[in-house]
């Protein structure tokens, strides 16, 4: 039987419904999730078979309902909650950062919060600099919170059903452009453990260490490479935190030469914890530099072929790895 | 009422209101037809990207952007085509903006949740919903500041009461007695979701609250808004401090104009109730006509004059040149 | 009143009364005792950092717990010893968390602004005023996604006022009936500001326009907060919705214990004032006085049984260990 | 005449005072500014002279008033808010992100954005974990916004008056322990740009790259390191945006050794990016991986033996430098 096939979309779906049958403590709060199933069609269906007390539409109002998911996660609730775009974390930070992620350390390990946050994060959709960014580094960065970033269908649901089921707060990045891709997802329960990166594609001569929307663009310039005979491995933290860095630095040392690829903005962001680890842990195997690619250091413009070249492409990667490997 | 038609200033008066209602008229026009265009243009797949159409609630735009000076502030939301157009900005140069054309407002990087025009006191666009209370607040902070008696209107949907920054900044502009007015467009939904799921107890209620000065209008009327925004206009600029405004009104199209298939959220008898019986342009027109203001083929004539101007606009923004790719880091910082 | 007295049924109502005040009487006793401990440390540098004293207030906190069940939530503040007692946490624990010792509540890792005690349902203080309004909604909502009954209760300063995500959190209890209240501790000063520099309009209004039940009471009697308290809880517990309740009452000392030069900001006759007149402990033990509750022996003796527990727990506190330098690691995670 | 010297919060007010008396535009945004001359003093006496129309006392809302300053800067005025504490930013983001670092690129360069957010950050204050971060990270990773981080008062009133008259939004991080701290700062009008780097002492067998508290820090263990024979040089960026990339390259090159150190996390913080750009920048001459040393990664504990082990010290500092060097 050939393997089943869904969308990114669907695996996400999948994965919320299948958490809620199991335990019915798991709750939906966002704006738009209930009979509207998300501008993104990401939660149709499931109002229709959880009900309007487990699937709960809220107001504008991401700091205030970020907050309740905080206070109930602690009171015996696991809920998750959603962020239209990644851009609005902005209005989250407080109730994430000050009470989320150090609710359980500040209580010397007696209160928890177990709650999921979803949102997005990508570029390419003409929607401009307030509804673009890619801001998972900050999250990244704080002590308490775990970052979630699947590339495929198959990883989104095995990574949001462990995210459901961990104890700690956790953010899901979506990437908004992947929700039609197709890719193959068992009909079978799984989940997949946080902080496993993923070696979506083995290789010898260069490392792609890739996340989220990236993955696909490493995989594209992998094949290119391919054709001019440069064996491309593509590595998938697939978190930020926990990091799997023996996968990264194992990759590097094989393959000596390394690029990192995430859609944050390049500076301060993901590329450079990323690369500062890789340089470190494989500081006497790399025959260069590790290269960075990150977003362009730009508010994301509207303009369509301004837009296309703020991301790293398959073909700008592409060309890089090129260069890296001595063949430009 | 002979004599008071033959008093000259009385005329003079007439005509006077005459103009400035045609005038309004010519306004909501505008933002009908600019709205159409948009639809024209995304269905015909030559748009990057969504946008949200004012349709539905031009005087609302039309009927504060009247009251106001072209030196007056606003700030304007996602939804924000007819705010731009009311205070005065060319259509040619927003449908640039709106297909990312470096003839744009702003030179295509805006696009139409950020237009904005400096020279008609548009601060912006927002596509954060309530992201520009501040913004407005602080506008008017200046006004006073500089010693200026410029006013600062903030547009924003009903769906912002649900954001705490507008109670902040409700709260900063009433204690600094700030002109400013903020002006609510009920229009009924926040995106696919009916106002009363979202907002508790009274809107009004939550402007009083603060201490400003709270009214609520039909926002169908342009007259009837106008009314209330001059006086609430004057009240500002004259040191008495902020206000909230509540419009009521409706879009007639989806959220955006990929919003197709609403009948699992609003019912079309509704769409059609408002469309047919609420109509700001049909309200004005009757009494444009009762008046004697203007016969059908004025009207007519307006309309047309207006749809060939929205035609050309299209038309040359179509025809506008991207910005060049260099420009991509440009205007990163000043 | 003979016969009332001589009526079984009363006479064991006025009995329960008798204790349920004498207790209420010996809790407010002990936050003041504990506050004055707590100052005694600071002054021998034996506290690291500031803490922020309740003195003044305990009418506010006794009130109010005293309606509540333990298994009933709280949130507190960066002023929130007077809380944490009341809703039954043990001085010893809770001066050694003040010292940052390994068996404080939260092992030391929280301090003053962080005291969390999970047995009495205190989810904890919070050091971001305003930071605890959606935990406490969110408690809410669990006891009643749970089918509890349990009543949630957010402390909170008037300075929280100033921010937005209160009335985030008010709107999203009001639409969901939550079984929550919002205690609005209005002790006329954010800080060094006099609150009416900092809040515009009405402090009920600001409740009301949200659909909440709101009331407001003398917070230095701890029979009129009871009496408001319980039946706000009683409302909450039954399903009827939020409530908001201002408490006016006064802090004795600085904002936080270090704030010794207050003269710029309030007088100390203002000081005097509420200390002589309106002492909530004088009030309460005149009337316990005036029933025959009690004679000033028998509350002189409750006062020093509590002095002497407050000395004994400070004492644990500076002999307790620190926790081992591992620990820093521990609990980053669940 | 010997230098005069005066403290870190003293060279703020300076810089202040003077700009405020220089330019009628600039006003003061937040709580307790006025009489109270915040809770750090940092601000004392400046409503005396300036009145109340221009040291603004605020109710406690962060978002609110950032907010108000950024339209009262694209307006014509030069706002300076100031937020308490550092941790307090959390509640800012979205007006600073969505709003202020993107109205001039949005706009196509029409509005600007005229404003200074200054703020603080450190921990070891006894003040627990929501009152101790340092959280410019952040900022950093923005496009549109500038980050500066002062370590002595010359640098604090140099870079303040630049940050004043800068077009753009500053953010202006303060360590709140280093407000007592004295240098010498010269009577006569002085500023500093943004983007170059001070080599705040010249060596030749480390670098130490260090930020804001950690300045002291490294100059600390520059001492330390001096008497066992290790010369090492301390390299201050004293803004994370514009960063001189370049001078901590050179130094890199220069010594073949290198520290990172600042207070922010460690991971996904300042440390990588600048870990990243020498590794990146000075790879053929790096004889070591470049250490990061950040705040641990943890919510900071109020316990004080627990706090005093989460951020670097002298002695780790020069723990670490000398087994960098070989020698321990
Ligand atoms: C902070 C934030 N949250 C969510 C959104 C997504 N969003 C865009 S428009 C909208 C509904 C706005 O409703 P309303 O304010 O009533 O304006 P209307 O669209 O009806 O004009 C939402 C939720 C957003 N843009 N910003
Ligand atoms: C978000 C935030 N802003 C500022 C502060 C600093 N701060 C601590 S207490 C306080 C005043 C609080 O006043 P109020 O809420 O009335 O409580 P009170 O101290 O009077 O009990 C301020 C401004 C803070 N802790 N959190
Ligand atoms: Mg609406
Ligand atoms: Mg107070």
């Amino acid at each position: 039987m050939p393997e089943r096939e869904i969308t990114f979309a669907q695996a996400v779906r999948e994965a919320l419904a299948e958490e809620m049958r199991r335990d019915s403590h798991v709750c939906i709060f966002g704006e738009d999730v209930a009979e509207a199933g998300t501008p993104f069609k990401v939660l149709s269906g499931l109002v229709e078979e959880f009900g309007a007390k487990r699937v709960v539409d809220t107001p504008i109002s991401e700091a205030g309902f970020t907050g309740v998911a905080v206070g109930a996660a602690m009171t015996g609730m696991r809920p998750v909650v959603d962020i239209m775009f990644g851009d609005f974390i902005t209005l989250t930070m407080d109730q994430m950062v000050n009470q989320a992620a150090k609710v359980h350390y500040m209580s010397g390990g007696h209160w928890r919060v177990p709650m999921v946050m979803r949102t997005t994060l990508g570029a390419t959709r003409r929607s401009a600099a307030q509804h673009s960014q890619s801001l998972h580094a900050w999250f990244s960065h704080v002590p308490g919170l775990k970052v979630v970033l699947p590339s495929t269908p198959y990883d989104a649901k095995g990574l949001l059903k462990t995210a459901i089921r961990d104890e700690n707060p956790v953010i899901f990045f979506e990437d908004k452009m992947m929700y039609k891709l197709k890719g193959p997802v068992p009909e079978e329960d799984y989940t997949i453990p946080l902080g496993v990166a993923d070696v979506k594609r083995a290789g010898d001569d260069i490392t792609l260490v890739a996340t989220s929307s990236m993955v696909q663009v490493a995989l594209g310039a992998a094949i290119l490479l391919e054709k001019e005979g440069i064996s491309a491995e593509v590595v998938d933290p697939r978190t930020t935190w926990p990091l799997d860095e023996k996968t990264l630095i194992d990759s590097a040392k094989k393959t000596s030469r390394v690029i990192v690829l995430d859609e944050g903005y390049g500076r301060y962001g993901v590329t450079a914890e990323l690369a500062a680890v890789i340089a470190e842990g494989a500081f006497y195997d790399l025959d260069a530099p590790v290269k960075r690619m990150g977003a362009m250091h730009v508010p994301i413009p509207f303009s369509p072929p301004l837009e296309d070249v703020t991301v790293p492409t398959e073909q700008t990667v592409f060309d890089a790895a090129r260069q890296l490997c001595g063949k430009a | 009422m002979t004599t008071a038609t033959s008093n000259p200033e009385t005329s003079s008066a007439a005509a006077t209101e005459k103009e400035k209602w045609l005038r309004a008229y010519r306004q909501m026009v505008s933002i009908r037809l600019f709205e159409e265009q948009v639809n024209e243009v995304y269905t015909r797949a030559l748009m990057p990207g969504l946008a949200h159409l004012y349709s539905g609630e031009e005087a609302v735009a039309v009927g504060i952007c009247e009251a106001l000076r072209i030196d007056d502030y606003i700030t304007s939301t996602h939804r924000g085509h007819g705010h731009c157009l009311a205070k005065g900005a060319s259509p040619d140069r927003m449908f640039a903006e709106l297909l990312g054309k470096e003839a744009g407002y702003c030179r295509g990087k805006g696009g139409s949740m950020h237009i904005a025009d400096p020279a008609t006191g548009n601060l912006g666009a927002n596509a954060i919903v309530g992201g520009s209370v501040g913004i407005a607040t602080g506008a008017a902070f200046s006004a006073r500041a500089l010693g200026t008696d410029r006013v600062a209107v903030c547009f924003f949907g009903e769906g912002a009461l649900g954001q705490g920054s507008l109670y902040e900044a409700m709260n900063l502009a009433q204690l600094w007695k700030l002109p400013v007015i903020y002006v609510c467009e009920n229009n009924l939904y926040n995106e696919y979701t009916h106002y009363t799921e979202t907002t508790a107890g009274s809107i009004l209620g939550r402007a009083t609250a603060f201490g400003l000065e709270a009214a609520s209008v039909d926002g169908q009327d342009v007259r009837a808004v106008n009314e209330v925004a001059t006086r609430l206009v004057k009240r500002a600029r004259s040191g008495a401090g902020p206000a909230f405004l509540q419009c009521d009104t409706y879009r007639y199209s989806g959220h955006h104009v990929g919003d197709i298939n609403r009948e699992y959220y609003r019912s079309k008898q509704e769409e059609q109730h408002w469309r047919t019986d609420r109509d700001p342009i049909k309200v004005l027109s009757k009494w444009l006509l009762e008046q004697g203001y203007a016969d059908a083929a004025a009207l007519d004539g307006i309309t047309s004059e207006v749809r060939a101007l929205m035609e050309a606009a299209v038309k040359f923004a179509i025809a506008a040149p991207y910005p060049g790719v260099d420009e991509v880091e440009k205007h990163v910082y000043a």
